[in-house]
């Protein structure tokens, strides 16, 4: 029985290892860049602050995965949230919150496409969310093809209401700066909160676990494997909608190839922290340290800032197939272990 | 017992005609549209004695999307998941065809090295990449979009370093055959590429049992190495097909444009790649697959952007009609509004059918 | 007394493409009952529960349950449990990818102000597999539990809904004989609430024991509904067959070659092990000799055949084949040396469930001969319809994919599979779970002849009468270890029982 | 140095008079920067290695284009380790939140300056405040950026690409003149990326021509998204539907060799005589593989876009060193290319500006 009881915990076991290798990787960075200002907090916050919005995506990304599914339109939803919202505020005088209000009703309405089309008429998600990705990002450049700057003073406001920790660094100068979060790095903890608590605690959190797991089988154990998936989706394009919305907060614009390729960033945070696109696996607070860790990675990258820009792309995938490779061998060690 | 197995034989053979029949009808409606607004869409014509016409450029242009369905479809079926890398495999592939035979410059107009080394060089390297993918995907078990990940963002920072961030120009007459024409031929060569390609597939599937062993593998890789097969080697096996034909269809759009532009050769395709597959009336998760199929909806595919094109839709806005269309097709393949519409009489639309596939696979 | 009844199907169609999987069968389930559901290998049974559960969408006919007076139409298995009627399907349909406990609750999950009590469930959970005596534990995975105890968790779940229905289909095909009591003890406590039971089996004794009425179908069509007072067991067969047909006669007498003591074994394992699952054995098995395995539910048995046949790697210890050394590092290897494996768990190492018949038939033989030496289509087409033909399986044709096919002709096609590959050595781990009773008496037939014919087979079942009908030697296996053989006298119900209880002599080292 | 349009430079050879002076220049604010910076080193040396070590932060867009790669080469060149500068390079791969994330880096490591090359024009205005706040003087080059307050930033220079337009218009105004062509002229304008700020100028810069010339007729508008591939297929779309085409206008050297091989495929020719029935290409960029074309005649105006920031950047620096406000806003130079002589200046809003004739040698001297 001991043996079985070891085996439960190897998501746990691999989520335990992603944590360590992440820190691991960030103590290493703290040893190597110290000195460029790798060590400061507010460097560690900067990892929250510019993956607020990608957070949020991310974790309705996860619960797609979770089902078996996949959500590949979270950049193209992005950007057309970022593009509503910018013209509208821009070009039609409309108010800061009710932008806010668009931005989730597309997120919402992408999410009731999405998942009847995936749940009730039975066609393969990524299709699904291929067209998803198509029709966003089209219909962004039909809504303006200019680059608009947000300059609405309500929105401007929240984008630059900075909260400071009590805590901070001295610059090389002298000169005591605290460290500072913005209003999304508050929005996006809250949602992985949330979503951690839908997930463990409620019958529909299990419930996507279960069709992710087998669907056929959770048919027959009497879920109505249909209405999850469809609320799943929904729940994911209304994360979609306001991550979005964090998002533009971060880059107060709208442009047409804005957020391209998100949706591969908020995939692959997903299994790198250990969701499994065959589905039933997955759990959002690893998906938030793929996040990080993606971050991280990016952030050496900068700090160490002397590659050219072909070795920047090399070495940044250089080292994410370092992390998921040693997260595979772990992952084949405690398979053999059992 | 025989006489109810001879008829129901019969009509699954009609089942089977089906699979390929809607793709098929979806192909023909995308080309049919065009009448309206283009009434000489089909016409060929013979122009500075090559041919020339929409629907020959629909057949030319879909030439690279075909050669990778093909790769795309193997490995699908095989590892139920997708390589995303082919378009950065392609952008390698061109890369070191180009930086071979342009001998390090920036732009030639003699080749520097032999044309038959600089593709073997280029095969090989996508080939390469290919067996990376496989590594990750079938010895490590990393999930097909995330190991095939790594390629699609470090394969175009390959491509660049190959040619130091330069766009190479090989301004040979020999290097722009294989994107043109063959001397006094009048189709174009990338047709004959996309044709070779699918031919020898055929044959391999016809002649070896690798397409049984690809489906077994994905439909029950546990079943699979418990008949004798190895999982691990024929995932690893498509893989590297996928890579080699990403190596073919980057040469073939490298010579189009008689260089590599690492940033832009193959760009977006590994999407429409899937597309095709998934058009071709394909699960993405594996298992059965028809290459038929797959080929279909490439030309789908780029009969759907040439249409948009001669309807004059501007190319930033083309995504949004590529969705609807894309949405109309695969809503009308779907199992589940084919029998709702059939039994438009009845009015009860049945349990899913993930129940009659009963969840063996996985 | 006529007792009151809860539900009734009527007039009921089925029909699948090139299959008529149920015409016109009425059925009837009265309170506080336990009824079977009999029939041959692809009658309708469990297509008549999945129709009644609505799983399957009925092609005619109509639902009464008890209480309402229309007729019911479910549309899923979820309204099918609102009106109280709990099911247990043939397959097991559990979730592997989540606990145990959430298994057994999952839909009714306690909860504390609307969140899941996970304390409570873990702990509801724990009471419940020791009330049934499961060997699981609430927290473990699914996935990690051996196919028996997923089968028993399947049932507890089940029977833990308060229902007014429960439908058992085949839930003792995985079970031994202590699971089974265990079972049965159960249903009659439920039977004693007023639950009516419809109770789907191949073990006649079974039915003899527990049930009040038997149904019985054939071919999709209904026989009739009887008494099982009324019902002699040579007459429910005669009616499930459509003939004549003596189940219990000894088929052993046919058997006429025994082993050679003095060949060489074709099989000769030397301490072999697989670390965590099976300790370190001996184990010969010799030409024209069938030997049985058994012990108790995950006592080893199939971990053992596993690490033979290279299915789990042996970590330690030295396997010969007919005399030679080899090394068999996988199956492929293991099939080279003329070994066949049929696996206990046909939906997950078995079946290639999108693959037709054909395909399923001649993929063992196929992969034996190399990527590079395929079988005409002639050729596979001939062998897949001569197994069709010999081991009677049903299927709508040759290309019908196999999952559309029932349980027990999905079994025989993986039998099929094997007996293509024409091996010296047979392993059959379960190999008649799920298969009808003339079917049954048919591969245990088969299995003779295989010996006749010089071959080895190493045969496991739960069913010791069974064992007793096929093997000549048995060796016992307790917690992963293997603890002495029995053979010749020794070779009864009671002998064997005394073996598995550990009266057996301990292992000696060679047999 | 001064930063008027005349003195400022690029190793541009083929700018003609003013190629040697070039990099003495830069080298001379480089040293002034020296003497402002740090009082030891007070005197006037030409050795830029006592350089006081300034650390920058260059967030590039990608490298999606030689262009581009040429304007990182360029930068890189000039804040190299030998000249004293630490350069902390970035590449955003043409995404704008890797950029902004680079920048908050930046920060961190408290750089001195950071020369921000936007991959778009908006979307600065709370990093750029962050920068502010750390008192880190930002200078953008390139594409210029769309804030809310001015002060965010310090300065920018860049390429005026409604300029270049213009100037590509004015040229073939002159063009038509010199040839006496006075029939309707049919263009094409095969748009860069929609929404780049190339494509945004250049395309106004036509729109306004066509509007200015009643016989100017613009057939269509289709984007080619700055690609070969892109080009040639748009190229084939518009020789289908029109076969009047007299003038392509490819807002980029790579749409216009997919132009050309459409035509050709087509089974016409290109070059400047329009009178019978040659199509004429114009483009933008002037990248070797585009003068070559040119210079055969293919291409028959090829306007420069100048990616040599590097000089002028150090020029800049600098003056801030040395506590010289500079403008908001400086152009670079930019020049015009053609094989055809038969337009030598053209003018813009009163300024002048010459063609360059096309010779080998000029091909020869450029650096990309
Ligand atoms: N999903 C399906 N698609 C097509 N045919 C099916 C399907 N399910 C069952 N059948 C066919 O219906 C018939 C009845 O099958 P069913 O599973 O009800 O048999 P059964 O009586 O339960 O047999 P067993 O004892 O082997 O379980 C069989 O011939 C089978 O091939
Ligand atoms: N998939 C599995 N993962 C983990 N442990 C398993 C698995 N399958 C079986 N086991 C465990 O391994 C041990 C041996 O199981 P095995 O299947 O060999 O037993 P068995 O004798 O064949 O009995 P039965 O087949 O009736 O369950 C048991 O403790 C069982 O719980
Ligand atoms: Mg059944
Ligand atoms: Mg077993």
């Amino acid at each position: 029985m001991k043996k079985s009881t070891r085996s439960l915990n190897s998501t746990l076991f691999l989520l335990m290892i992603t944590i360590l290798l992440f820190i691991a990787m960030y103590v290493a960075g703290m040893i190597l860049f110290g000195g460029s200002g790798f060590a400061k907090p507010q460097m560690f916050l900067n990892l929250f602050i510019d993956n607020a919005g990608l957070i949020v995506i991310a974790m309705g990304e996860t619960l797609a995965m979770i089902t078996a599914g996949i959500d590949i339109s979270v950049g193209s939803v992005t950007a057309l949230v970022c593009m509503v919202m910018a013209n509208s505020m821009e070009n039609h005088g409309v108010s800061a919150v009710t932008a806010v209000l668009m931005a989730l009703g597309i997120g919402l309405a992408f999410g009731v496409v999405q998942g009847f089309l995936i749940s009730y008429l039975d066609i393969q998600p990524f299709i699904v969310t291929l067209a998803g990705l198509y029709f966003g990002r089209g219909m962004t450049a039909v809504v303006n093809t200019e680059q608009i700057a947000i300059k609405n003073k309500t929105f401007l406001a929240w984008a630059n209401a900075k909260i400071y920790m009590p805590f901070g660094s001295y610059s090389g100068k002298g000169k005591f700066h605290p460290a500072y979060i913005y209003p999304t790095v508050v929005i996006a903890l809250v949602v992985v909160l949330l979503i951690i608590l839908m997930m463990k605690y409620t019958k529909f959190g299990r419930a996507i676990y279960a069709i992710g797991g087998n669907s056929s089988s959770a048919l027959m154990m009497g879920i109505n494997v249909r209405r999850v998936k469809f609320l799943t989706y929904l729940l994911d394009g209304f994360l979609a909608g306001l991550g979005g919305f964090l998002f533009c907060l971060n880059s107060c614009s709208g442009f047409v190839e804005q957020a391209k390729g998100l949706e591969m960033d908020a995939i692959s945070a997903s299994v790198i922290g250990g969701t499994l696109l065959s589905g039933g696996v997955g759990l959002p607070i690893g998906t938030l340290f793929g996040v990080l860790i993606k971050g991280t990675i990016a952030s050496l990258i900068t700090t160490q800032g002397t590659l050219s820009s072909w070795w920047v792309r090399i070495v940044l995938s250089a080292l994410l197939m370092f992390f998921i490779v040693l997260q595979a061998i772990f992952a084949k060690m405690s398979m053999k272990k059992k | 017992m025989s006489e109810s197995t001879a008829k129901s034989g019969f009509s699954f053979k009609k089942l089977t005609h089906m699979k390929l029949f809607l793709p098929i009808v979806c192909l023909i409606a995308v080309l049919l549209s065009n009448l309206i607004k283009t009434p000489d869409f089909f016409k060929i014509a013979i122009n500075n004695g090559v041919l020339y016409g929409y629907i020959i450029d629909v057949i030319n242009r879909a030439s690279e999307l075909v050669i990778l369905a093909v790769g795309m479809t193997l490995v699908t079926a095989a590892s139920g998941g997708q390589d995303i890398s082919v378009g950065a495999v392609m952008a390698v592939a061109a890369a070191v065809a180009c930086q071979i035979l342009s001998g390090g410059e920036v732009s030639t107009t003699v080749f520097a090295n032999p044309y038959a080394l600089a593709v073997i060089a280029a095969l090989i390297v996508a080939t390469l990449c290919g067996c990376l993918n496989g590594f990750l995907v079938a010895n490590l078990n990393i999930q097909p979009m995330v190991a095939t990940l790594i390629l699609f963002t470090a394969g175009r920072g390959i491509a660049q370093l190959v040619t130091n961030g330069q766009i190479t120009y090989v301004r040979v007459d020999a290097y722009q055959i294989l994107g043109s024409y063959f001397p006094g031929n009048p189709i174009p060569a990338p047709i004959f590429a996309a044709l070779a390609v699918v031919i020898i597939a055929y044959v391999i599937l016809k002649k070896t049992t690798l397409g049984l062993y690809i489906e077994c593998v994905g439909i029950n890789s546990r079943a699979a190495r418990l008949v004798g097969l190895n999982s691990t080697k024929i995932k690893f096996i498509t893989y590297v097909i996928c890579g080699f034909l990403a190596g073919v269809a980057g040469l073939v759009a490298s010579s189009r444009i008689y260089s590599a532009d690492a940033n832009n050769v193959g760009l977006n395709l590994e999407m429409d790649a899937i597309l095709a597959v998934a058009l071709g009336g394909n699960l993405l998760g594996g298992g059965k697959f028809t290459l038929a199929g797959s080929i279909i909806g490439a030309y789908t595919i780029q009969a759907l952007t040439t249409t948009l094109y001669a309807w004059n839709v501007s190319s930033d806005q083309l995504p949004v009609y590529k969705a609807v269309v894309v949405v109309i097709i695969v809503i009308f393949q779907s199992p589940v509004f084919q029998k709702w519409a059939k039994g438009l009489g009845k009015r009860r639309t049945a349990v899913p059918s993930a129940a009659a596939k009963g969840g063996a696979v996985k | 007394m006529e007792q009151e009844v809860v539900l009734t199907m009527r007039g009921t169609d089925k029909i699948f493409p090139g299959v008529k999987a149920l015409q016109n069968v009425d059925f009837t389930l009265r309170k506080g009952e336990i009824h079977a559901l009999m029939g041959e290998n692809g009658a309708g049974k469990s297509t008549l529960i999945k129709v009644l559960t609505g799983v399957y969408e009925a092609d005619g006919g109509e639902i009464r349950v008890a209480g309402t007076d229309r007729p019911v139409v479910n549309k899923s298995p979820q309204e099918a449990q609102n009106l109280g009627i709990s099911t247990v399907y043939q397959e097991v349909n559990l979730c592997t990818n989540i606990t145990v406990a959430e298994n057994l609750f999952i839909g009714h999950e306690p909860r504390k102000a609307g969140f899941i009590d996970w304390k409570t469930m873990n702990t509801k959970a724990g009471e419940l597999l020791r009330s049934l005596d499961i060997k699981a534990e609430a927290t473990q995975k699914l996935g990690d539990c051996s196919l028996a105890i997923q089968q028993m968790i399947a049932i507890a779940r089940a029977v833990n809904m308060k229902c007014r229905v429960l439908i058992l289909d085949e839930p003792t095909s995985s079970l031994d004989d202590d699971e089974v009591e265990k079972l049965f003890v159960l249903m009659q406590k439920l039977k004693g609430e007023g639950v009516g039971i419809v109770f789907v089996t191949h073990f006649l004794e079974q039915v003899y024991r527990v049930c009040d009425r038997i149904t019985v179908l054939r071919n999709g069509t209904l026989v009739g509904e009887y008494k099982v007072s009324e019902l002699p067991r040579l007459q429910l067969v005669a009616k499930m067959m459509g003939k004549n047909f003596d189940d219990l006669a000894d088929i052993k007498g046919a058997h006429t070659k025994g082993a050679d003591l003095k060949d060489a074994p074709v099989i000769d394992a030397e301490g072999l092990s697989h670390t965590g699952t099976i300790k370190p054995f001996n184990f010969q098995v010799r030409r024209g000799e069938v030997v049985g395995l058994t012990g108790l539910l995950g006592s080893g048995r199939s971990e053992l055949v596993r690490s033979i046949y290279g299915a789990d790697r042996a970590d330690k210890g030295k396997l010969k084949v007919n005399g030679k050394e080899v090394r068999i590092n996988k199956p492929l290897d293991a099939m080279m040396q003329g070994m066949a494996y049929l696996p206990e768990d046909r939906k997950m190492d078995g079946i290639i469930a999108d693959l037709s018949v054909r395909e399923n038939i001649i993929i063992a033989l196929q992969a034996k001969r190399g990527m590079f030496k395929p079988m005409s289509r002639k050729e596979a087409e001939e062998a897949a319809d001569k197994f069709i033909d010999l081991l009677q399986i049903k299927t709508a044709s040759r290309e019908t994919p196999i999952k559309s096919l029932s349980g027990g002709n999905q079994q025989k096609v993986i039998i099929a599979r094997w007996l293509l590959t024409n091996p010296d050595y047979l392993i059959l781990d379960e190999p008649t779970r799920g298969i009808d009773i003339g079917t049954k008496t048919e591969i245990q037939k088969l299995v003779l002849d295989l010996a006749d014919q010089d071959k080895a087979v190493t045969f496991i079942s739960s069913e010791i009468e069974e064992m007793l009908r096929t093997c000549s030697r048995m060796a016992v296996l307790r917690d992963g270890q293997k603890v002495g053989e029995i053979s010749g006298s020794e070779m009864t119900q009671e002998g064997i029982m005394k073996a598995i209880a550990g009266a057996g002599k301990e292992e000696t080292g060679n047999v | 140095g001064s930063s008027t349009a005349s003195t400022a430079t690029t190793s541009t050879a083929a700018s003609a008079a003013t190629t040697s002076t070039a990099s003495s220049t830069a080298s001379k604010a480089a040293s002034t920067a020296t003497s402002t910076a740090t009082s030891t080193a007070s005197k006037d040396s030409s050795v830029v290695t006592t350089a006081s070590g300034l650390k920058i932060g260059f967030a590039q867009v990608g490298a999606e284009s030689d262009w581009r790669t040429a304007c990182t080469a360029s930068v890189k060149d000039t804040f190299s380790e030998a000249n004293g500068f630490t350069l902390l390079f970035d590449d955003a791969q043409q995404k704008q939140e890797n950029q902004i994330t680079a920048i908050r880096n930046f920060i961190q490591q408290e750089v001195d300056y950071i020369v921000l090359d936007p991959v778009t024009e908006t979307g600065w205005d709370t990093v750029l405040q962050e920068a502010k706040d750390a008192d880190i003087p930002v200078i953008v080059v390139d594409r210029q950026v769309d804030v809310s307050d001015d002060s965010l930033y310090t300065c920018a220079i860049g390429s005026d690409f409604k300029l270049e337009g213009d100037k590509a218009c004015a040229w073939l105004d002159a063009f038509l003149t010199a040839k006496g062509i006075t029939d309707t002229v049919n263009i094409v304008d095969i748009q860069g990326t929609i929404g780049a700020s190339a494509q945004i100028g250049r395309t106004q810069g036509l729109e306004d021509a066509v509007k200015a010339h009643s016989n100017w007729n613009l057939l269509a508008e289709t984007t080619g998204e700055f690609t070969q591939a892109k080009g040639q297929e748009v190229m084939e779309s518009f020789l289908k539907q029109y076969d009047n085409i007299n003038v392509v206008y490819a807002e980029n050297d790579n749409e216009a060799f997919g132009a050309i091989d459409a035509i050709k495929a087509a089974g016409k020719t290109v070059g400047s005589d329009i009178k019978n029935g040659q199509i004429m290409v114009m483009t933008f960029d002037s990248t070797k593989a585009g003068l070559t074309d040119a210079l055969d005649g293919s291409i028959t105006l090829d306007t420069e876009c100048n990616p040599l920031y590097g000089p002028k950047l150090q020029e800049m620096i600098g003056q801030l060193q040395a506590g010289k406000t500079l403008d908001k806003m400086t152009y670079i130079d930019e020049s015009m290319f053609s094989a055809d002589t038969s337009v030598t200046k053209v003018t813009v809003s009163g300024t002048d500006y010459p063609i360059t004739a096309l010779t080998q040698s000029v091909i020869d001297s450029r650096s990309y």
